[in-house]
């Protein structure tokens, strides 16, 4: 085992912002990849749903 | 004759669609899974270095992070060369989903270069070939993109993109090897992260479960991408249609 | 018609358009000058620190320049559908596509080699550093118009497309920054500059054959 | 001859035409209609080879555009909504650079005759950028006159031309079908071709 306590496992040796740094800011732009992707996919719904109503309105008059 | 019949059915974006969201949670939770595992051998199994301490447990997401940068920019020249030999539309498509992930990780590899390079180095940022090459990879990546998202028309944006995704990756190897050339003649830094002094097999272990945790993690986010731009896309088609009215 | 003919008559038009717009190829120049005289304003006039970089100080200037006179190569032909009706000439496009980078590297390229000693004579360049730049720029001036028709060719018609063209343009351009720059700084070192300036040759080679398709592929894309 | 067969233009996401056939003979005229926006410049622009037609094939004396890229284009020419006139260059070194960029054997006589055929004998010499947007259209339009292509694609050549241009480039194009040649042109004006009934092909329909 490396680490004797949970305080020297996050001291890192004294290089917890150069580790922590790296690590945290990974998990942050992952997250916000996530969720740039869950937006994403939101939007397109949204469009595609927008697409198709607008489409049987057409169809609808068309058909009157 | 089959496999030509299969192959197609793949390639057309309706069948993908859905192949690509049952497949999506199996490559997160692989991804999940893979670097729970490889988190804790970087962290508790690895052990700390007697020359760099503690502060070389950066390169289990640094040493990961520039592989699947360079490998996704492969990844999406082959897609865009697909998609410019046989003009499948996916194929464009997926070039265009991997890009933004791609350029995520390329970032990601930067950053923890340079916090990397402070302890060891004593500078945030240093001219050494890897970093270099992984900036140049990150404009690539941006140039893509720029191009892509000032076409309007979906058509020119998918082949104007996969040009200058080939035009890139042929420049990739000669890139590499004039910046590295010119690192060796103005004597910089010599140090190479990869060569850590007692590169134990346990942390190359750990290095290679995070690559393959950040792989599973760029599939799942590049088919999750594909889908949205296939919806996109494909807002007028008969099957996106149907496929609303099932869903709702 | 043969094709040495065709890319002649290209060329005799390009630089009768060329003598016309004289106030676009000085431009360019002065941009050229302009920007490698800012770089002692900016860092002291040392003049063992200039000398230092100055050949690195000439060869970006020179791609900034390349850079800024891409925008010229296809744009007006494309406006004014001069460009339609070259695809629609019997002659491969490859053909006519080499004669528009050659007069492209003539009108933008040259003008700039026979400047750049001046430039490295302000940075007090040795003279056989000076020959060198020369050289390096011969060889490397035509690559950065061959590079630049294809980001010149796939932003047709685009907005913004100066900006987006230098994001394209300039990262495929660094082997020959660090090539030709370090052929300068070989002759002023006395490490010589061969090895720089053959692989420089090399990658003019290479762009020679493979550019002129991938500018002619980019054209089909911009055209449609 | 020239065909078409089962063509579909999709220009973005919207589908401007599909199942699109036509057959073009020695000494027929094509006139193509339709709104606007209805894809009549797509299609002569993908008759010329510019543009990929999304489904189908054109097909000259038989063979696909694509395989004779060559001899079609030395048989065909193609004047465009930009008439493809350097401003900087004189009607004369137009006309000139723009035969013998096409590969057509050109002396300085004929040049002269043909913009003097259309009406610009007296402005020659003047550069491009003086002369009205019709003028410059007619030195776009005697290239038709020096290159002796079989098939004309037209798009609007008649726009922006005066009464007896517009004449005279009817005349043109009635002359070139009597000598067996071709030509597809879009119009907004009736076009009166002497002595020819055009087939049509409407888009709209």
């Amino acid at each position: 085992m490396n680490w004797n306590s949970w305080s020297e496992f996050f001291h890192m040796g004294g290089y917890a912002l150069y580790v922590w740094g790296s690590y945290a800011v990974t998990a942050i732009l992952i997250a916000g990849e996530i969720l740039l992707l869950k937006s994403h996919r939101q939007k397109a719904l949204t469009l595609a749903r927008l697409t198709v109503k607008y489409s049987k309105v057409k169809d609808d008059e068309s058909a009157a | 004759m089959t496999n030509r019949l299969n192959l197609y059915k793949y390639s057309s974006p309706a069948t993908f669609y859905a192949l690509a969201g049952k497949m999506i949670p199996w490559f997160y939770g692989a991804a999940a899974l893979l670097c729970i595992v490889g988190l804790y051998i970087s962290f508790f199994l690895a052990p700390t270095d007697f020359q760099q301490s503690d502060a070389y447990r950066i390169i289990f997401i640094h040493v990961p992070a520039s592989w699947m940068s360079m490998f996704i920019y492969i990844v999406m020249a082959v897609w865009a060369a697909l998609g410019l030999a046989f003009n499948t539309r996916l194929s464009f498509m997926m070039a265009s989903a991997l890009a933004p992930t791609g350029a995520m990780l390329t970032f990601v590899s930067l950053w923890t270069g340079a916090l990397w390079g402070k302890p060891t180095w004593g500078a945030w940022w240093v001219w050494d070939a890897r970093l270099t090459s992984e900036l140049i990879l990150f404009f690539l990546y941006l140039g893509f993109m720029a191009l892509q998202a000032a076409i309007d028309d979906p058509r020119r944006a998918d082949r104007a993109g996969a040009l200058i995704a080939l035009v890139g990756v042929v420049n990739v190897p000669i890139i590499y090897f004039s910046v590295r050339w010119w690192n060796t003649l103005h004597q910089g830094a010599s140090v190479s992260m990869t060569k850590a002094p007692s590169m134990a097999a346990i942390m190359l272990e750990g290095m290679l479960v995070m690559a393959l945790a950040v792989w599973m993690y760029a599939i799942a986010a590049s088919l999750s991408r594909v889908r949205s731009i296939i919806l996109e896309r494909e807002r007028n088609s008969q099957w996106v249609a149907q496929l609303l009215e099932t869903e709702i | 018609m043969s094709i040495t003919q065709t890319v002649f008559v290209l060329l005799q038009r390009e630089l009768m358009l060329a003598m016309r717009r004289r106030g676009d190829v000085l431009t360019v120049l002065f941009f050229f000058v302009i920007v490698a005289s800012l770089f002692p304003l900016g860092v002291g006039p040392d003049p063992k620190l200039l000398r230092l970089m100055g050949g690195g100080v000439v060869w970006v200037a020179a791609l900034l320049a390349a850079m800024l006179s891409l925008g010229r190569m296809f744009a007006s032909d494309y406006a004014d559908g001069t460009l339609e009706q070259l695809v629609l000439t019997p002659t491969p496009p490859v053909v006519w596509i080499t004669g528009k980078i050659v007069a492209h590297w003539l009108v933008s390229g040259v003008p700039l080699i026979l400047m750049a000693p001046v430039l490295g004579v302000q940075f007090g360049l040795s003279g056989d550093a000076l020959a060198v730049l020369v050289f390096s720029l011969l060889l490397g001036t035509p690559v950065l118009s061959l590079i630049g028709a294809i980001g010149a060719a796939l932003t047709l018609g685009l907005r913004g497309g100066g900006v987006l063209v230098s994001l394209l343009v300039l990262p495929l351009y660094i082997p020959v920054l660090i090539f030709g720059a370090g052929a300068v700084d070989g002759a002023m070192s006395g490490l010589g500059s061969e090895a720089h300036l053959s692989l420089l040759g090399g990658i003019l080679i290479l762009a020679f054959m493979l550019t002129p398709w991938a500018v002619s592929a980019a054209l089909r894309i911009s055209i449609e | 001859m020239l065909e078409g067969k089962n063509l579909a233009c999709v220009r973005g996401e919207r589908t401007l035409f599909s199942r699109l056939n036509f057959m073009l003979n020695e000494g027929e005229l094509l006139l193509v209609q339709g709104a606007n926006g209805s894809g009549k410049t797509s299609l002569l622009r993908m008759v010329c080879g510019l543009l990929a037609p999304e489904f189908g094939e054109i097909l000259w004396q038989g063979e696909k555009i694509g395989t004779v890229r060559e001899s079609y284009h030395a048989e065909m020419a193609y004047f465009g909504h930009a008439p493809a006139v350097k401003e900087d260059l004189s009607a004369f070194e137009n006309l000139d650079f723009s035969c013998r960029l096409a590969g057509i054997q050109v002396d300085h006589e004929e040049v002269k005759g043909a913009l003097g055929h259309l009406g610009l004998g007296h402005c020659l010499n003047l550069p491009a950028k003086s002369l009205s947007q019709g003028q410059r259209r007619r030195v776009a339009l005697s290239r038709l006159l020096l290159a002796k292509a079989r098939l004309w694609i037209l798009d609007e050549p008649l726009t922006a031309l005066d009464q007896a241009a517009l004449q005279l480039v009817q005349s043109l194009i009635g002359e070139h079908l009597h000598q067996g040649g071709m030509a597809l042109l879009t119009t907004h004006q009736p076009a009166m071709i002497p002595g020819i009934t055009p087939k049509i092909l409407d888009l709209s329909a």
